[in-house]
């Protein structure tokens, strides 16, 4: 190995694809599909699901048979190619990507921690059919933010009919309304088993599309990435099948308390993906914001010193070297991923950072482009409210702030709180 | 003598602007937000506060207080700590009185100064504003050009509040002959004025603007602001300066105390969010930022209401209450977390207000 | 009242003298004294002596003289006439300033809570005689710096003799040996008569020099303010009058106790005098850089908008716009001590903006001015480092913001730590 | 493909410079800033490491690896955690060196490569950077004048580390015919080659700089570097832009270290300082910007050994690393409070060095 950052030829392939799709199928909605808040992104997923499905198959098949011992292994280049995938979808339109119709988190959860079985009984509806099917994850409630700790929903196990049974309510479910609603998929729902148990009572269930006492109560209307779909789900009485929890239902905390750490774990990779997509945004704007100096007769001179340059030569120098800044933390993460190393605290760096650049770049290309850049005539206004959310979700700047601090300090939760 | 104490008439006025500002703006200013539509009967009750037939002289009418740009910006701030669309809403009458009543000649005060002494808003704006990703006050696209004893204009504006129910219009336009700016009150039947259609903005939705193009619409020449003396207009420019300031502390004030008053009350991990240092220190930091700026906000309009030059105080009031308000107004979402996301929350609207000061320009006026 | 910037006409007078001052004994011995680091400012000392000892003469008559009701009263301006003395001083340099031989924070602490007769016994030397005279305030310890509550320094009572008799060791006290050793001066040392007591055991106790027992230990090396004296003090059985002690020698706590909360009011009135000091660093950094952009052709042109700026006139601009926010913020504390308004918050506010300023704005004429900015043939170096010490003593940044956010969220000490 | 891992004998590189800093370089780091004086042992076991002789081509004797910019980065990094004075010293010859080894004729390389295998460090510098508050290396003052076979040079250099004790200069001008930029070799015994006395500059006290006066001085014309060819002259300067940027982490990791160790030790109010969220957030911070700025040099430095144009990355590399190095040791400082101050800690050194970087230009190569 080597220090290294050349981007394999295939990706690179896979990138002008991606980027074709982005032009034809994103870009062309963006501005209406902001306006229409609850309207879906339909030529967009209509042009991914056939491509997503083929390649959901092929993951399907890879996750369920025996790897051949005598196969050479390869370096791994999934997250990777993940990463570059988000990054440029973003860069179409970060609302419309999180419509992806695919697993998504929920996916993660299941090919994480899942048995076989379950394995084969969830994920199957993402890789075949001609509708296009969405998994979700259900984790925050209107308590429970940060605080995962402070979930109140309950599920609890009926032994007469070898059901659990869940009740509350979850907020924020990112494809929520997709998953359960507008299509037969599935959201992965985070509950405890034993209150006074804390985290250690805290397992994920798989709720179908369908199930009784499971409704879809609201729509969030948004700042930004508003042809997202986040929705709040009651959960009243909703009675699954016993196995449909993932992991063990046994009150297990500290290291044994896999369940927990098995979605502290997609974290680790949840994170710099986020990152990427963060990117995307950021990218966007600066190009955008780029083309438009360009057209103003400003160009970037990169050699010249900083004497001689305007304040927005400057400025746009400034947002280049952030934005590069995040996508290599992010790079470095997703790299450890493919290696199979531990990456927490590389993962909340690039998580961090690309949320603070994406912020910073947006809301600065919107300055630079003056009464045009607040214009809803331009999208660059759009990509400011875009990219906030990255400073939100999965984790605010804040608690992201803290995880690494809390590495780079060697120090517990209790530690450092 | 130093002093940072308000006056007993600025501190009355201010405390009725800001029950006007929470009991009347802020119950409305989400769905004003939401309807892009300003609410009339709220507007209707900000005239009636009377800012600006306070200032109107006794002699045509009105109560003949001092034009104050320190009491202007108190007002402002207290304005936009309700909501930013309405308080340029309801102070937009003043974009056309105040330089008429700073400058106009004997004979345009007497005519058209009555306009604010009616019950109603007087339907006057002003157009400095260009369309285009930069803007230099000093050198407009937009002409005038004089021929006998008429001014044709020519160009495009844009940002221009209120202008499809204004029948009056301050133009600010550039000599062709010499390059100097001046500016002309124009009516709305003026042929070659057109009223475009409505602008989309990322923030001050309820604030109806517009591009307006001026095809060759000529006007007499005696319609220009101050007739042969013209106008101070880099005074004005600086007027506008700190009319923008005030309402940016406004809008940061108004993020700043939401943000303050849900983390005392928000609670995750057993405690209120704002017992974490992260929280504690954004929201104190806010708070610095907000007083710097109100500070120099105020520093700048008393040097204009003492006749000084006040361009250099204006122009970095300006400029670092346009940071802070970013500054304060992103925090304000951050502190929130994912609520800040939710446009039932007031924190993202103020961000989205917020950002649009750098490009805003003569949209406001003390 | 209403709102007014206007400094009085006699302290403008005062402020051209005291340029005068400045620029003919402080400004050409700048680079020497930082060179030489222990030396002292004897051209600043011996010109400022014979005018402080007249001020401090006028300021002990009236501490001393019953007020004639009759005679009408003017606002103070007391604090403002300070704060300009202050920045004008620290704009000739801080250092230097320092070395003001006056009685300084200990004759704050003498003033605010001794008896009529400390007030005379203590003050007289500071308004008479040919030679300066120095007070001093040691307050910080080896493992008390920001937390005062720490002191580990005793006071004992010794029945027998009528004396306390004290024992600990105090560094970073600032002019400690001119105080001490280099004068009839006199040093305010903080110490507890209760360990267990807390802060209620804390007492201010007046030291003067020659008494036995007390030994200026060490002088340090400082990164800059090097022409300012800051000593580490210890104390062996160093016996000193009963009467020595400010205030009650009761053990109190909460709103009781006076020693502490009078040691804390002093804060409030020497946080803003502290902020002054960096004002004046930073408009000296300032000014040099903008003389030398005016003899390079670079003028800063303010109606002129964004698009059109280079990027330093844009940083000028910026660091302009800084220090005039963070001025003001002080003329607000100030102008709230003058009309004996609590300023706490204020004066917090104050302090951290104009620490943070005075740092960004001399590290960026550092960086402004090239490699001659970095040179010690020009005093922007220096004023780099001078302008730190604001951000670090009289509460670090982060201290003072602490104080900051328990105001503005109206939590005790408890609430927020 | 994608990989952040060195290879074994950069890997082994680094422990054996991290080793030199730690136990050879910081002992002495105090004292020598004080003194401003080098501490020649250290200087000496420094050369010993052996850089530059290890990519001295086998034929001159030398141990023949490639001259990588990654590896460079890598070892400049490790040495400037030590300290950067003398990083800087240690480094020098490269100055002179690597130029050479890229571009020198080969009856250059021939003369002048072996002084790199002597026992005791080649004395050699280089002189690209000149005084003024402006530098701009593609606009040099200094002029070279061909005339015939010879060449005089005219001008005033700064910051040339080592020039009292140099025998061989490399000497950057700008040819007063052509514009062009190109590189001497010249002898200190040339005429009108006058080394002034000392700089002082407010960090890198212990590394002698000098101020160079070129005053006539005539070489031979053979002495411009790669003779008729040349210099690429945009990658030196990139390379000297990778080689800054890595000292520059390396000096931001040396005050984060630092820092961070202190306030797990250091206790105030009953715990830890670094407990404190502000406290602990600013190290976060500052580890994630020294990350980040490592990474951006890498990047660059790979783009260099690929022979690719590589001017954007090593510029916004080096941008960033000169304001992340400011941003992590004035944390340092902040972080040890009132001890941050004081010179026997080291913080406060590492931040005069640190604000240096954006005035070096010229003063390191990979």
């Amino acid at each position: 190995m080597t220090i290294d950052f050349e981007i394999p030829e295939f990706i690179q392939q896979q990138q002008a694809m991606v980027e074709y799709i982005a032009q034809a199928t994103m870009r062309p909605y963006s501005r209406e599909l902001d306006e229409n808040e609850h309207a879906r992104p339909t030529a967009f997923i209509d042009q991914i699901w056939p491509i997503l499905k083929e390649q959901q198959k092929a993951t399907l098949r890879k996750l369920t048979e025996t790897p051949d011992p005598n196969k050479p292994k390869r370096p791994s280049t999934t997250y990777l190619r993940l990463m570059l995938l988000v990054e440029m979808l973003s860069w179409g339109d970060a609302g419309i990507y999180l419509c992806l119709p695919s697993a998504a988190l929920g996916g993660s959860a299941i090919e994480a921690v899942g048995t076989p079985e379950q394995k084969i009984r969830f994920l199957t509806r993402f890789a075949e059919g001609d509708k296009p099917v969405w998994g979700a994850m259900a984790m925050t409630e209107p308590g429970a933010g940060s605080d995962t700790s402070a979930i109140q929903t309950s599920a609890r196990y009926d032994e007469a009919t070898d059901e659990w049974v869940l009740n509350g309510e979850k907020i924020f479910c990112t494809s929520g309304g997709l998953a359960l609603e507008e299509s037969d998929g599935l959201v992965i729902v985070w509950a405890t088993v034993d209150r006074s148990a804390g985290r250690g009572g805290m397992k994920p269930f798989v709720v179908e599309a369908g199930t009784p006492g499971v409704k879809v109560v609201k729509a969030e209307i948004k700042h930004g990435i508003r042809a997202s779909d986040t929705v709040a789900i009651s959960f009243q009485d909703a009675r699954i099948p016993a196995d449909n929890i993932l992991g063990s239902s046994e009150v297990q905390t500290g290291a044994g308390n896999k369940g927990f750490k098995g979605a502290m774990a997609t974290f680790d990779a949840s994170r710099p993906l986020v990152a990427a997509g963060a990117l995307g945004v950021g990218r966007a704007a600066l190009e955008f914001l780029k083309e438009k100096l360009t057209e103003s007769g400003i160009e970037i001179p990169y050699g010249t010193p900083y004497h001689k340059l305007t304040a927005i030569q400057r400025d746009v120098m400034e947002m280049e070297a952030d934005l590069k800044a995040a996508y290599l933390l992010t790079l470095r993460a997703i790299a450890m991923l493919d290696e199979k190393l531990n990456n927490s605290l590389e993962a909340s760096m690039a998580k961090v950072k690309a949320g603070k650049v994406v912020t910073r770049v947006t809301q600065k290309a919107v300055e630079l482009l003056g009464p045009m850049g607040y214009s809803r005539e331009w999208l660059a206004e759009k990509w400011m409210r875009d990219g906030k959310i990255n400073s939100l979700y999965e984790g605010t700047d804040q608690i992201n702030t803290l995880v690494v601090a809390r590495r780079i300090l060697e120090y517990s939760r209790n530690e450092l709180s | 003598m130093v002093s940072f104490t308000l006056t007993e008439d600025q501190q009355a006025l201010t405390e009725t602007l800001r029950r006007y500002a929470v009991n009347d703006v802020r119950p409305v200013a989400h769905d004003a937000d939401e309807d892009s539509k300003l609410p009339q009967a709220v507007v209707q009750k900000g005239w009636e506060l009377g800012l600006i037939p306070a200032v109107i002289p006794e002699e045509l009418g009105g109560f003949g207080d001092p034009l104050s740009a320190v009491t202007g910006a108190l007002a402002a701030e207290e304005l936009a700590y309700g909501d930013l669309s309405l308080a340029l809403a309801v102070l937009s009458p003043a974009l056309f009185a105040y330089p008429l009543l700073l400058y106009g000649t004997a004979e345009q005060r007497e005519n058209l100064l009555p306009l604010f002494l009616e019950e109603t808003p007087a339907p006057v704006t002003a157009a400095l504003l260009e369309p285009g990703i930069f803007f230099d006050a000093h050198e407009l696209q937009t002409t005038a050009t004089h021929e006998g004893d008429k001014v044709r204009l020519n160009g495009t504006k844009a940002y221009v509040p209120l202008a499809a129910e204004s029948h009056w219009m301050l133009v600010y336009a550039r000599s062709s002959e010499t390059g100097v700016v001046e500016a002309y009150l124009v009516e709305d039947s003026v042929a070659g004025v057109q009223v475009e259609s409505r602008e989309k903005l990322m923030g001050i939705r309820a604030l109806p603007t517009y591009r307006i193009n001026f095809n060759d619409a000529t006007v007499d020449a005696a319609c220009k602001l101050g007739g042969v003396v013209g106008m101070d207009y880099p005074a004005l420019l600086n007027r506008q300066r700190v009319a923008l300031a005030a309402l940016a502390v406004g809008v940061a004030r108004a993020s700043f105390e939401y943000a303050r008053d849900y983390a005392k009350q928000r609670v995750q991990f057993g405690k209120p969010i704002a017992q974490n240092q992260a929280i504690a220190f954004m929201l104190a930091e806010s708070a610095i930022e907000i007083d710097a700026a109100r500070l120099m906000t105020w520093e700048a309009a008393w040097k204009l209401d003492r006749g000084e030059e006040a361009t250099r105080e204006a122009v970095l009031a300006k400029q670092y209450a346009d940071k802070a308000v970013l500054f304060v107004t992103d925090n304000g979402v951050q502190t929130l977390g994912g609520y800040g996301f939710i446009r039932e929350y007031p924190a993202e609207r103020w961000l989205r207000n917020g950002r649009g000061f750098p490009a805003f320009a003569g949209l406001a006026m003390v």
